[in-house]
């Protein structure tokens, strides 16, 4: 135990993290690379007259952090909507020796964190077209979720794997589609292994990633609590001010590339950062009680027991605002963002005026990213669906969706047909 | 010291080997059991030594035998040096055994070596001797033991007749007072070195040969 | 009596499992987490009256016997040859070598990669398992089997494959057994790694299902499962060892 | 000369390697996906000249080495014990055999709730994993063991203790070695398990993060670096093991 | 068969055994080898037999002796049955090398194990057997495969008078006209079966007994 073995004037703090999900990284990547608790640590411990020593723990998934809290061995802990509900349910037992869920770290209103992919020369348009295939998925995972919501009477296999061998199954051939969480399905399609078949902005949804704390630890450090979730927040300030700057953070400590933790987490990003305990929130964790009942997953969880924000209370004015902080600036519906070789992104206006600068402008794309026209999910330009619409250009995440207004162009064919 | 077998029985499962074979050996006696191959006496002698479990009674110096002990020591007739100690490290495991110190207990094997002719053999592991020197390394460590009771089960079968006559002396000489049973198929080495002879056979039978001994002794 | 003995002694770690974990015991180890005896008895009546269950012990067992069984043919050929042949040895020792410490879970990515079929992929894994402590266990018993029995078959003619046949294999049998044995547990124990491939079924799929979701009494259920099996298995192979090696001189001590 | 022979066949294997991913050779096996050697040593080269590699080898090593001894000596004890002792083999066999197929990932949650600490668990894990092997192939060893030996030192009054550390275990190291050389390469083959528990280093920790994020150079850097450790390991102990069987009868051949 | 054996020279790294040896032995004529413990003479039946490297030439019938044959059986001094075989089994196995149908060599096989009288044994491992009884058994299977060329390593070393009488005159009978190599350090057993005996010792000195033989054989 880390908390209640605080001998001396030493305070043990154990924070476990999942590099890879970046949606978490305030309380994890991004937080231990700025360096901000240990900062705010150290302006606590010279009130104190303590000396507050951090670990960082990495993990590849939620169960392990989970494990280790239940073990009393880490104190401060960020996973997923559904790992942490397997968390509350867990440490629920065990009363006020449990966890408390103390903060989001972001989250996607319409549920975007999650989607299905095919690989490049996969004949399927719908979900529908994958009946009768196998799918692999991580039963229990949001990921899980959205895709059996999403079927409807879609039959199809589930292939219960890890998000890596299912990455590996799809490349091999061996299952149709992945159904999973962030980043996978952007890492996926960037290097061209993959496409997008459904995005999960379609169920309308609301997905996040949250931040869970030991309630002893809770008890006994509470100062400590409360710096972390300040720190949290001038790592969510940090990000909204420095978008480009966190991602290239991120994408060096995890190894993913800086365009695709730049789609999650750069402005008007999938991914909104901010702390704050959103009733709608609350509301998305409850309804996924039933499912990871119906799994097997969870007996029972009481979930406002579970979630506990009165320590992000002396910390930051909670808001029920549901607009990202981090802005591109003009219409969050068409706002879109260009990255040329060697230069720094930027915004345009638009996707049309985003296809005209591209093709007028003779440099080297990097990346570029524009937003759903109907769900508004930022997505990679390039392997975006256009539809032309009167003299505009529409892209859509999936063809399923595009098709659904007219034919269906690639960029390169947008691009051409852009008006001059 | 005096070894009395009393209504020995010795069976392996499928086969009765001794059934109520009874020997007394007085002290000091030294005495050669023969009989046809399998008649059993290889099984005597391991009996005696407490390596196979027996019905009846046997005593040495008015102690039953319930196991192997350091006083009756056994010269096996198949090979029983350990293949992975030396010659000289094979003769002086009975004496480490018995805590002699280092330096002492080389330079006493290395002495018994040179009495069975093996000087420069030394450092040669088992599987490098031939099978008369493993006989003889045998011999040397049984020596070297110095048990109260010596049970020899055809040591001199690999030898030449010289070095088995050297080997005869020695042990002549060496034993002179310990009690002995010694196994051998050689007429000549029975009459030479025995007290007596004991037949083994189908019927157990023992034959008295002390006459002819004190004749050729004599 | 001696099973008598057998079973209390089992029954014996039960009793102190249950002692430990029920009364909270923290004492540098700590049980205070772990399951009861009687919570996971409990599970494990429910899991014994499901039919996936015995689907699931059929679906391993499969996998685990098709891959041993590979793996005890290679791995007793392999190991004979490496030990007998200098060129040979030469040859296929290194590259073996440094295979051989390879995490089985590490081929995972590896096995889907590069077979058809999720069962391809699994039985490789448990393959490659079972085949390296079969392999070195043989390579031993060989290196270290007597010169005479080989001297003297060869003297009545024998040829290099009657050698093997008459005087290798039987003569290492020992040995051979106790790798098949030890690569039968190692099998085992890399089963998770092996049907993390799986995606639906199998005991060591559904251990690590309950191990993602933080299912303790699952894990244990599972772990107590592939404890069974093993344990089956295991003696299986040591029941046919000793009935091919009743020839050492010790078995007459039995 | 046999060190050319030696060297050169891990060279055609990693041409071999080169020549099926880089043609994308997809006949039954798949080879399409896998990294080629070039995409691997590029990688490597970029991995040797970080810091942070070392820390990872120094404590994967550590820890294999800790897990390794503790299971050596215990290993060794107990095969002893087992064989030797009908009364203890009766009682501690049936535990163990059931303990000895459990899977070293299924192990990860047990070690995190039992051990206060992580490293401490990961030893577990690592100790596990090598024990059994040893275990194993000692209880075979002794149960393989010529008899005339030992009555030999018996009737030179040796004690149960001399017996053992006069003629068992001189008598069984062939065996014995081949156990812990297997029991090696298990500790290795597991340490990607054991180190799931870490979330901070190890090389069997950065493998499987590399796998996370579907970086293949990365994990095939990890499988080689993990291949090259445990190598060198087992290399060590083999090269011990053949300076105390030297009195082998075949050693003479050589 | 004719045996020729001309400058053998045999060492085993450390020290050289037998050096510029050379021995003719004519077609059928049985040759008995004898010297000193530890001389060589297993060393140049297992040249022979092609078991150990050499420098120098061993021809039979002209052959150059390359390896081991069939045609070169060896009885060896230490015990060379295979251990997992019962005693029937280890006869049969030279037969099945040959590939003599299943019945027939079992058949053949008993046979033999009779005439070296162990009738009723057939069923036991070499380990529930006596020493004698092994020697007996390895005499089986030799006789039973019927090579050109026999070399013997004191066969009946651990037998008794009235069985190495026994298989003195088996082996007379059955090996008559077969070339033979015989170690004995028995002198009553080389005069008795052999036309001719080598003493091997420090000089390799070969030394003509035949006008002895005639005598006693008349
Ligand atoms: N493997 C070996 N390595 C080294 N030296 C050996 C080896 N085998 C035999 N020798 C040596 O060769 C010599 C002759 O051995 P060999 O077995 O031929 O003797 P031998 O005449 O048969 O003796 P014995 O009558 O005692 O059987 C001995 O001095 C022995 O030490
Ligand atoms: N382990 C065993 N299992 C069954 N029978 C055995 C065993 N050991 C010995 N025997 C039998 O016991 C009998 C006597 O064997 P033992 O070795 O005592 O004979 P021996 O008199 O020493 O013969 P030899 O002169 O040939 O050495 C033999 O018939 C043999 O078959
Ligand atoms: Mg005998
Ligand atoms: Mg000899």
């Amino acid at each position: 135990g880390t908390g209640e073995a605080a001998s001396g004037d030493e305070v043990p703090v154990v924070v476990g993290y999942q590099s890879k999900t970046i949606n978490t990284v305030t309380a994890g990547t991004l937080l231990r690379d700025k360096g901000f608790f240990e900062q705010r640590l150290a302006e606590l411990g010279k009130k104190t007259g303590k000396a507050y020593k951090v670990t960082w723990q990495d993990y590849d998934t939620g169960a392990p952090i989970t494990a280790q809290m239940i073990a009393g061995k880490i104190d401060i802990g960020s996973m997923g909507d559904y790992p942490l509900l397997i968390n509350g349910s867990r440490t629920q037992k065990q009363g006020d020796q449990g966890t408390r869920m103390v903060a989001v770290t972001g989250y996607n209103a319409r549920g975007a964190l999650n989607m299905v992919v095919v690989p490049p020369s996969s004949r399927a348009r719908t979900l529908a077209d994958l009946n009768g295939q196998k799918v692999s998925a991580s039963v229990g995972s949001a990921g899980h979720g959205t895709l059996v919501r999403a079927l409807g009477d879609t039959k199809v296999t589930v292939e219960n794997q890890q998000p890596s061998v299912g990455a590996s199954a799809l490349q091999s051939g061996n299952v149709s589609a992945l159904a999973q969480f962030v980043a996978w399905p952007g890492q996926l399609v960037f290097a061209k292994q993959a496409k997008l078949l459904y995005d999960g902005a379609a169920l309308n949804l609301p997905t996040l990633h949250g931040t869970v704390v030991r309630n002893p630890f809770a008890q006994q450090q509470p100062e400590v609590l409360r710096e972390f979730l300040r720190a949290q927040l001038d790592a969510t300030k940090f990000l909204h001010a420095q978008p480009l700057q966190a991602a290239e953070i991120v994408a060096k400590a995890t190894g993913l590339p800086v365009e695709v933790v730049y789609l999650y987490n750069g402005p008007n990003g999938i991914a909104t950062f901010d702390l704050s305990l959103k009733s709608v929130l609350r509301k998305a964790l409850k309804d996924d009680v039933p499912f990871l009942k119906s799994i097997g997953n969870i007996d029972e969880l009481d979930v406002d027991r579970f979630i506990d924000d009165k320590p992000l209370r002396d910390v930051l004015e909670p808001t029920e605002d549901l607009t990202n902080p981090a802005s591109l600036g003009g219409d969050p519906k068409t706002a879109s963002e260009v990255w040329f070789d060697g230069a720094a992104p930027e915004p345009v206006a638009s996707p049309a005026a985003l296809l005209k600068l591209v093709r007028d402008s003779g440099k080297k794309l990097r990346v570029a990213y524009v937003p759903d026209a109907e769900t508004g999910t930022r997505w990679f330009a390039e392997q975006a669906h256009w539809v032309r619409s009167g003299a505009d250009l529409l892209p859509f995440t999936t063809e399923a969706a595009a098709a659904k207004r007219g034919a269906v162009l690639t960029f390169q064919q947008a691009l051409d047909s852009v008006e001059r | 010291m005096s070894l009395h077998v009393r209504s020995l029985t010795v069976g392996y499962g499928r086969s009765t080997v001794l059934s109520d074979f009874s020997l007394d050996v007085g002290p000091g006696e030294f005495v050669v059991v023969a009989g046809p191959s399998g008649c059993g006496k290889s099984t005597l002698l391991r009996a005696v030594a407490g390596l196979v479990p027996f019905a009846g009674s046997i005593t040495v110096a008015g102690q039953a035998v319930r196991g192997p002990s350091r006083d009756r020591a056994l010269v096996f007739q198949d090979d029983g040096l350990l293949p992975w100690r030396t010659a000289v490290r094979n003769v002086e495991l009975p004496l480490a055994l018995q805590g002699v110190p280092r330096t002492q207990r080389r330079a006493r094997a290395l002495e018994w070596l040179g009495r069975v002719g093996l000087t420069g053999f030394e450092d040669y592991l088992p599987r490098e001797l031939s099978g008369g020197m493993r006989q003889r390394v045998q011999l040397a460590r049984t020596l070297a033991q110095q048990p109260s009771v010596v049970l020899m089960d055809e040591p001199f079968g690999a030898l030449d007749a010289q070095t088995r006559a050297s080997m005869q002396d020695l042990v002549t000489e060496v034993l002179d007072g310990t009690t002995t049973l010694f196994v051998t198929h050689d007429v000549d080495e029975a009459v030479l070195l025995g007290d007596r002879v004991v037949v083994l056979g189908t019927g157990e039978v023992e034959r008295r040969r002390d006459a002819i001994l004190a004749a050729v002794k004599a | 009596m001696r099973w008598v003995l057998r079973i209390g002694s089992l029954a014996v770690v039960l009793v102190l499992w249950q002692l430990l974990t029920a009364s909270d015991t923290r004492a540098w180890l700590r049980f205070d987490q772990l399951p009861t005896v009687v919570e996971v008895v409990e599970r494990f009546a429910v899991q014994i009256g499901v039919a996936e269950f015995y689907h699931d012990l059929g679906a391993s067992l499969g996998r685990i016997m098709a891959g041993f069984l590979l793996a005890a043919v290679l791995g007793v050929a392999l190991g004979v040859v490496i030990a007998r042949s200098r060129w040979l040895g030469d040859l296929l020792r290194p590259p073996l070598e440094v295979v051989r410490p390879i995490p089985a879970i590490a081929l995972v990515p590896i096995a889907i990669l590069l077979f058809p079929t999720d069962e391809q992929g699994i039985v490789f894994i448990t393959f490659v398992a079972a085949f390296f402590p079969i392999l070195v266990s043989t390579r031993h018993a060989v290196r270290a089997l007597p010169t005479i029995w080989e001297d003297a078959v060869r003297t009545m003619g024998a040829s290099t494959r009657q050698v093997l046949f008459r005087v290798v294999l039987p003569g290492t049998l020992p040995g051979v057994f106790g790798g098949l044995s030890v690569g039968m547990g190692v099998a085992w124990i890399c089963v998770i790694s092996a049907e993390m491939i799986s995606g639906q079924f199998g005991v060591g799929y559904r251990t690590w299902q309950a191990y993602t979701v933080v299912d303790y009494p699952g894990v244990i259920v599972g772990m107590v499962t592939i404890g069974g099996l093993g344990y089956l298995t295991s003696a299986a192979v040591e029941l046919l060892g000793r009935r091919v090696t009743r020839w050492l001189p010790r078995e007459a001590l039995r």
